[in-house]
């Protein structure tokens, strides 16, 4: 066994001792399994390629999240970082591309962290929206008993423990010698950022021009065009076209998408946003060729009547 | 030039508080004469009858004007936070960290408004917990209220204290 | 409360020069009281060997440092200008006439606000130019900075010119 399975058989047999000593909860215990089996998918499809143990296992946490959809805040950014940094300082050898990953996999997180803060803190409006048109004065049937204590007092008094301190409000004049210090700051800050936007470009994802993708995507073109051609005249819900798992409905997807750009079909949906999708070959059925798959047509996307 | 009067010109100007390793760099003293010459001048400003104190809460220092003289200073002072609001950070204070919709319980839900309100200012943070949110003060919040305290469990305790001292029993 | 009192901690928090009616709807007092009340207070002030003063300029009166401690206390104070304002503004100033889209690709989109902020101050000058805006700096850049210039080109050249006097080298 490898290191990466080590990591990971780490963390499933840790799932399955959780597991085992939560027999009692029904909840628990398919959330558990479904971890479990998630941990178990991921061992052979990490998105940060490391050999390093510790990146590899705090990858694979990151990953429970941007890719499962486990609660963000599960993870403590902060720990992590402090971890991270540690590492990264006795380390002699840091691989920036692997760092970079996983920065941008927690900044991912950070992100969903502070989307799950926003969606929580809407929650007025829906407390008001239950109350609308009722008197809701000593309404206090929902409520929790909370324990008071001693700040209870606090709700009726008129003079609160805590007063705005009053001090001076003091700003200094800029000199010049502020602003030749700002600007000092701001050259090194921009040839970060110019740094930055290199480094970006050099291992930028490869874009959809290259070669190989596109070798790929045109293939994953004519398959899906020899489907349609099955199907004979007529509309065809997408699902039809598609034979096993999410892979091969993307491709479908895709694909439809470009016979659309190429004139070859309409598509359209029934009720948007998740209605059933539906295509339909455009061009007259005995003169469909194969070959014209392959070129797509210097069409903008926006004059092609893809919705019927 | 005595260093308490260096140090009593350094508060004055800088109006916000501040650290000892701000007033070195202020002043070029060391560390130990502020420590001394600050303890001097809040007994010399906190003794005297005039309206202005120099205040410590945890590790910082300001000049302010004393408690008792607010009244007249606070019409021509920007102050930022209205009396209901200041009900809704008290209570937080106190019963910190509290949920956002115990909070809610309490007072109803104005308390949304205030806690973004003092959010703006800085003066308390918003972490999600369960299906609401908790709430805990910042290090803004024991400046802005000059309370001599250096954690979230020392401000509780300092509420908690006033409480009892008002009251004049142990709540 | 001695009206003394009360007017010390009015003159303390508004830290600007105010005059006697200023004053009154502070502190509730009749300008008779108040034009005593400062006399005795200035005499108290100026007399004793402490930091700070109360000045009397034309018709208005503020506290503030005697003039032979003011060195060591400025450093603290804020900035008029928010350091990362003013970093946009020196950015701008250098490679002025310069496309708001440039600055952004230097520093980022918070430039956006800094360059509203600039130009609310006056110390900058917005014109559409491609499908981005141009910005220069204005007559009144050159004042606040004490800038030794009279026109756009020349402030560029002597920031220039300061920059390798200050670092010794060209940029």
């Amino acid at each position: 066994m490898n290191t990466t399975e080590t990591d990971f058989g780490n963390v499933i047999n840790h799932l399955m001792y959780q597991k085992a000593i939560i027999d009692d909860n029904e909840d628990l215990q398919t959330k558990i399994g479904r971890y479990v089996r998630i941990a178990e998918e991921m061992q052979t499809d990490s998105l940060v390629p490391s050999d390093d143990p510790f990146e590899r296992c705090v990858a694979q946490a990151f990953e429970l999240v941007v890719q499962q959809q486990f609660n963000p805040w599960d993870i403590n950014l902060i720990e992590f970082s402090k971890m991270y940094l540690a590492k990264v300082r006795k380390a002699s050898d840091v691989n920036l591309i692997v760092a970079g990953k996983i920065v941008y996999m927690a900044w991912e997180i950070l992100r969903l962290q502070s989307d799950d803060a926003v969606r929580r803190a809407d929650r007025p409006e829906t407390c008001e929206l239950m109350f609308e048109g009722l008197d809701t004065e000593g309404f206090d049937l929902f409520v929790d008993p909370f324990e008071l204590g001693g700040g209870e007092a606090l709700l009726y008094t008129k003079e609160l423990p805590i007063k705005e301190k009053i001090r001076r409000h003091s700003e200094r004049p800029v000199t010049l010698i502020d602003l030749l210090d700002a600007f000092e700051e701001a050259k090194e800050e921009s040839d970060i950022r110019k740094e930055l936007a290199k480094f970006m470009h050099k291992y930028r994802r490869p874009d959809f021009d290259d070669k190989a993708h596109k070798e790929c995507l045109e293939d994953d073109i004519a398959a899906v065009w020899e489907r349609v051609q099955e199907f004979g005249s007529g509309p065809i819900p997408m699902a039809d076209l598609c034979i096993n798992g999410k892979k091969d409905r993307i491709t479908v997807f895709v694909s439809m998408l470009f016979l659309a750009k190429m004139g070859k079909v309409h598509i359209w949906q029934e009720k948007p946003p998740y209605g059933e999708i539906f295509l339909e070959v455009k061009v007259p059925w005995d003169i469909v060729q194969l070959e014209d798959a392959a070129t797509i047509q210097d069409v903008e996307i926006e004059k092609v009547p893809v919705i019927k | 030039m005595k260093s308490e009067r260096a140090l009593e010109a350094a508060l004055f100007s800088v109006g916000k508080p501040v650290t000892v390793s701000d007033l070195k760099l202020a002043s070029g003293l060391d560390a130990r004469t502020i420590r001394s010459a600050l303890k001097n001048l809040m007994d010399e400003y906190n003794s005297s009858d005039c309206a202005i104190e120099i205040a410590k809460m945890g590790t910082r220092y300001a000049m302010q004007v004393k408690g008792e003289y607010s009244l007249p200073a606070a019409k021509l002072a920007d102050l930022k936070i209205p009396k209901d609001v200041l009900k809704t950070a008290s209570l937080i204070a106190y019963y910190q960290p509290v949920l956002q919709s115990k909070l809610s319980d309490l007072l109803g839900s104005k308390i949304y408004t205030h806690v973004r309100t003092l959010e703006e200012l800085g003066l308390i943070r918003k972490k999600p917990k369960k299906n609401s949110i908790e709430l805990t003060t910042t290090k803004k919040f024991i400046e802005t209220f000059g309370i001599d305290a250096r954690s979230r469990s020392e401000v509780k305790a300092w509420i908690g204290g006033e409480l009892t001292r008002k009251n004049g029993k142990k709540l």
